[in-house]
Order: C-alpha cells, then sequence, then structure tokens
C-alpha cells in the first residue's frame, strides 16, 4: 500500500518535472516560461519528496526531505519575482 | 576495466583540451580564468574516475581528499587573478 | 540500480558536461560564459554524486555551483563592459583577437597532442588495474584516527601537513587580495522580495555550515564544505546591503583569516612540546583535536571566501546606505 | 519499486537535459538564469532519487546545499544595484 502511493507520488512528480521542461523549451516569451516553470517543477520537486519520504529509514531523513522542498520552494518564489524585475529592468536580450 | 570510470575519465581529458585551449588563446582575461576553471574540473574528473571501484563498492578515499584541497584552492586562486586584473585595469584607466 | 539503467545516466552526463564546458568557453559574452560555467557546476555536482564522491559532491554544490559563480558575476558587473567582455576591446587586444591562424592551429594541436598524453596515461593506468595500497593503509587504520570518515581522516589527521599548507595557501592568496586595494562598491540596501530571502536564507545557511562541520567526523562534511557554506550566507549579506558582509571589524578579521593556521600550529606545537610528533595526534584525543583544527579552519576559509567575494579590503561606513561599523 | 526509481531517475536526467538546451540557446539573460533554475531544481530530485538506488544517504544533504546554493545564486545573479559605481 505505502509502495503504491509513493510509486503513484514519484510518477506524477515527473510527470511535472517534464511537463515544466517541455515549457521551458516551447512557451514563446521568459514571462509565460517563469510563470509555467516556477509551478511546474515545485510540484514536481514537492511529489517526488513525498514519495520518496514515504521510504525514508527514520524521522530526521524524513524531516530533511521537507526542509529540502521549503528550501527550493522559498528560493524559487523569490529567484522567479527577482529574475522578472531583472528582466524588466533590462529588457534587452544580452 | 569499468565502463564508468574510462568513460569520465576520457571526458576529463577532452576537457582539460577545451579548457586550456581557451586559457592560452583567448583574448579576454575572464574567459581565460574560465578555461583554467574548466580545466581544473577536467582534472578533478580524471581524479575521481581513477577512484572510482564500481556501484556497491566504496572508492578510493585518496583522491577525494586531493580533489576536495584542488575546488577550494581553485576558488581562492581565480579570486586572486580577479583581483589583480582589477587592479591592472585600475591603473591603465588613471595612467 | 541496473547497468545499462546506469549507463544511459553516465551518457547523458557526460554529454551534457561537455556541450556545457563547450558552450562556457565558445560565448563571447561575459555574464553569459559565466552562467553556463555555473550551469556546469551544478551538473558536476551530479557527477560526482553518482561516482560515489559525496564530499566532493558537498563541495562542488557549494562553491562550483554557487560562490565561483557569484564571485565571477561580481567581476562582470563591476568591470567596465570594455575590460573584461568581449564587445568593445582597447587597440591592443583588438590585434590580439586576430591572432594569425598559424598559431592558433598550432595551440589547438598542442592541445589535442595534451588530451591524447593524458588518456594514454589513462589507459595504461586502467589496464594494470586498480592499485588500492594507499586505500587500504587508509580504511587499515581508519579506527585510530578519531573519525570514521576516511576523506576527513585523510585531510586532518593522515595528510594534516598538506591541509596546513593548503590552509597557508589560502592565506597567501587572502592577503593578496587584501594587498590589491579597497572591495568593490557596496550594494543598495535590499528590496522587500529580496530582504524575505535573506531572512530566512542566512539563518539556514549558517545552521547548515554548523551541520556539516559536525557531521564530517563520521560521514560526508568537514571544514571546507562547512567554510564554503557559511561564506555564502555571508555574500547573501552583502548582496542585500551590507558592505562587509557580516565580517569582524580590523584586528578580529585578522585573527580569523589566520585561524586555520594558527591552531593548525597550534595543536602541533603543543604535540611537540608533550614528547609526540608535529600533528601525531594521540588516538584518544585525535577525534577532539580534530574537531577543534576543522572549527578554526572553517572559519579561517569562510573568511578567504568573502574577501575573495568582496574583491579587496572590506571598507565600512562610507555614508551611504547598508549597515555603519568602525573600523 | 527500484525499477520505478531507476526510469524516475532517467526521466529526471532528461528534463535537466531539457533545461540544458535552455541555458545555451538563451536568447536573454533571464531565460538562461530560470533553466539554470530548473537544472537546480532537477539536480536537487536527482540527487534524492540516487541516495536511495545507490544507498548514499549522504546525498540527501548535497540535495539540501544544492537548494540553498541555487538560491544563492539567483540572488547575485540578479544582483542589487551597486551603491556607488556605473553598473
Amino acid at each position: 500500500m505505502i509502495d503504491a502511493m509513493s510509486s503513484l507520488l514519484i510518477v506524477s512528480g515527473l510527470a511535472f518535472y517534464l511537463a515544466g521542461s517541455i515549457g521551458l523549451l516551447r512557451l514563446p516569451d521568459l514571462y509565460s516560461r517563469l510563470h509555467a516553470l516556477t509551478k511546474a517543477d515545485n510540484l514536481g520537486l514537492g511529489l517526488l519528496t513525498a514519495g520518496l519520504a514515504l521510504h525514508a529509514q527514520d524521522l530526521l531523513i524524513a524531516l530533511k526531505l521537507v526542509l529540502i522542498w521549503l528550501a527550493v520552494l522559498a528560493a524559487s518564489a523569490a529567484s522567479a519575482h527577482l529574475i522578472a524585475q531583472h528582466a524588466r529592468h533590462r529588457e534587452t536580450p544580452s | 576495466m569499468l565502463t564508468a570510470q574510462w568513460l569520465y575519465a576520457m571526458t576529463g581529458c577532452l576537457i582539460v583540451a577545451l579548457g586550456l585551449r581557451t586559457a592560452l588563446l583567448h583574448a579576454v582575461l575572464l574567459h581565460r580564468l574560465i578555461g583554467v576553471n574548466v580545466m581544473g574540473a577536467g582534472v578533478f574528473l580524471m581524479l575521481i574516475a581513477v577512484a572510482y571501484r564500481g556501484p556497491g563498492v566504496a572508492p578510493d578515499p585518496v583522491p577525494h581528499a586531493l580533489v576536495l584541497t584542488g575546488i577550494v584552492v581553485a576558488v581562492s586562486a581565480t579570486a586572486l587573478a580577479l583581483a589583480l586584473a582589477r587592479r591592472l585595469t585600475g591603473e591603465q584607466d588613471n595612467g | 540500480m541496473n547497468t545499462t539503467a546506469l549507463l544511459v545516466l553516465d551518457v547523458l552526463l557526460v554529454f551534457s558536461l561537455l556541450s556545457l564546458a563547450a558552450a562556457a568557453l565558445a560565448t563571447r559574452d561575459a555574464s553569459r560564459s559565466v552562467i553556463l560555467f555555473m550551469a556546469f557546476g551544478l551538473v558536476l555536482a551530479v557527477a560526482w554524486a553518482r561516482l560515489l564522491a559525496p564530499d566532493v559532491a558537498l563541495a562542488e554544490a557549494a562553491i562550483g555551483a554557487g560562490l565561483s559563480g557569484a564571485l565571477l558575476l561580481a567581476a562582470v558587473r563591476e568591470q567596465p563592459r570594455r575590460a573584461l567582455s568581449g564587445d568593445a576591446k582597447p587597440v591592443h587586444e583588438r590585434e590580439r583577437t586576430s591572432i594569425d591562424v598559424t598559431l592558433q592551429l598550432t595551440v589547438t594541436l598542442l592541445c589535442v597532442a595534451v588530451a591524447a598524453l593524458l588518456a594514454w596515461a589513462l589507459a595504461e593506468a586502467f589496464d594494470r588495474g586498480p592499485q588500492d595500497t594507499l586505500a587500504q593503509a587508509v580504511s587499515e587504520t581508519l579506527a585510530a584516527s578519531g573519525v570514521s570518515n576516511p576523506v576527513t581522516a585523510i585531510l586532518l589527521n593522515f595528510r594534516a601537513y598538506d591541509t596546513l599548507l593548503e590552509l597557508a595557501v589560502l592565506l597567501t592568496a587572502v592577503l593578496g587580495i587584501l594587498a590589491l586595494g579597497p572591495a568593490r562598491p557596496g550594494y543598495q540596501a535590499a528590496g522587500p522580495v529580496f530582504d524575505s530571502l535573506v531572512r530566512w536564507l542566512v539563518p539556514v545557511l549558517i545552521l547548515t555550515a554548523g551541520y556539516l562541520l559536525w557531521v564530517g567526523a563520521h560521514a560526508p562534511g568537514g571544514a571546507f564544505q562547512a567554510g564554503a557554506t557559511l561564506a555564502a550566507a555571508a555574500v547573501v549579506l552583502r548582496l542585500a546591503g551590507h558592505r562587509t558582509a557580516g565580517l569582524p571589524p580590523g584586528r578580529t578579521l585578522h585573527v580569523v583569516m589566520a585561524a586555520g593556521v594558527g591552531m593548525f600550529l597550534v595543536v602541533g606545537l603543543s604535540l611537540l612540546v608533550l614528547g609526540r610528533p608535529f600533528l601525531g595526534y594521540p588516538p584518544a584525543w585525535a577525534g577532539g583535536l580534530i574537531l577543534l583544527i576543522e572549527s578554526a579552519a572553517m572559519l579561517a576559509i569562510a573568511a578567504t571566501l568573502v574577501l575573495a567575494f568582496l574583491g579587496g579590503r572590506p571598507q565600512p561606513a562610507a555614508g551611504l546606505s547598508g549597515e555603519k561599523r568602525q573600523c | 519499486m527500484s525499477e520505478l526509481l531507476t526510469v524516475s531517475a532517467l526521466g529526471l536526467m532528461l528534463s535537466l537535459f531539457l533545461g540544458l538546451l535552455r541555458v545555451v540557446r538563451g536568447p536573454s539573460t533571464g531565460d538562461r538564469m530560470l533553466a539554470t533554475q530548473l537544472i537546480g531544481t532537477a539536480g536537487v530530485g536527482l540527487l534524492l532519487l540516487l541516495s536511495l538506488l545507490l544507498k548514499q544517504t549522504a546525498l540527501i544533504d548535497v540535495a539540501l546545499i544544492l537548494a540553498l546554493l541555487a538560491a544563492v545564486a539567483a540572488a547575485a545573479f540578479t544582483g542589487q544595484q551597486r551603491e556607488t559605481g556605473d553598473d
């Protein structure tokens, strides 16, 4: 039962990752890429860590997994904002 | 011989050549520095590949210690080179 | 993990490394080149993990994928465009770009020859099979080293002289940086989004540094990785407008810079006085002494890397913004 | 279970690889940095899977450092304005 849950979580996490990457390649401009990607890969990592946490041997590892996800979540929210700001400032490809 | 060992070691050789070429030929200092750093990464790849003993087998820790030292020295040397470059362009601007 | 899947992963990793290295070196724009180099560092960290070198992967994740990129970006940002990027170079540099084709060809051939020589030497070494004499010596004496992580045992016990001299090299580099001039100009105080990032990122980085230092005795980690993580916290502070990046003022900074070499010498000389070889720890004390040296080394490495990021002598309180500190 | 993890690891590597194409192609610096963030997140996921597959618990710590330093790198890239100087 736990195995099935975990597999489901990991596979759906992977699907979000791949969707994000394809979006990064196919979407027409930076802003839509930012919009799509920051949601997709964070959700992907969240599902993946949840799936792996079910396998964790001890609580410390499960806690570390949660911490990693929170760190990525907070970091990417901030960096998406900063990248958008940066792009608006310059608005020139380099 | 392990395929993985061979694969990563040969990649290391190629990366050394790429980095060395830029370090010698590029006109711009920053690119030369990145070239030297890439070359260092190639050397590290060769060392870690030599240490590898296959999946599930503990690798040789001695090259690992060498590479660890190398990474820290490389970043300090890069910083010193950047400081030198900065002073150099400053002097040129002033005189 | 089965062999075929591992091989596919290896091929993809190797191909990524080669194409990122080539792209980083081929591009003419400086900041583009630095970003590609940072991505190269990220993939390299995964490669070290794949090759069962977690100690190296930790250092690469902290330095290769983070700090050296930040350092190079700061340099690119500061220099007027013509100095570091290829856009509009002074005349003598422009002449050097068009070095004659013969020279380019010769150097390229030379590099190919170097690669071929290295490949030949490695192939010879692989043919003879692994030489495990050193690795065996390490695993046999590990129990008496005071730590159970072999890499830490090598760096701080078996080859402690090398690490002492390495810290001396770092000290020399940082003295050079300090001697060359004042730090780059600081940054404006951070906006709200950046500020909220700083608020959680800095404490988490400091805590992680402490964790890595402590865990290094029995698992991957140690002074180098902890020092780099601590330095990352200071870099974030500096980007948020703290001019001195949390470095202590004046004399204290000099003490911290020399702490690694100093603690090594104090421990080594004390052991000499007690009638033991220089840095030949008594097994019962080895663990404690190593932790003591590593703590000092962590601070020294962090100070070195932060000063490297600053690019010169810290300049506290010039009256604009940022925090005011007396030197 | 192990097969699933293996396939997922390869899938993440593919995702990372697609991100690389965007880093190399650009066109803007923002695009490259965004793609580097994706490589970072995919790298974190890949390290977590590898920690299970290769039985190396320490790779979880590597993933943590990678996640934290990706934030530092993004901060360094977008930077703040210099106090003085001509950026």
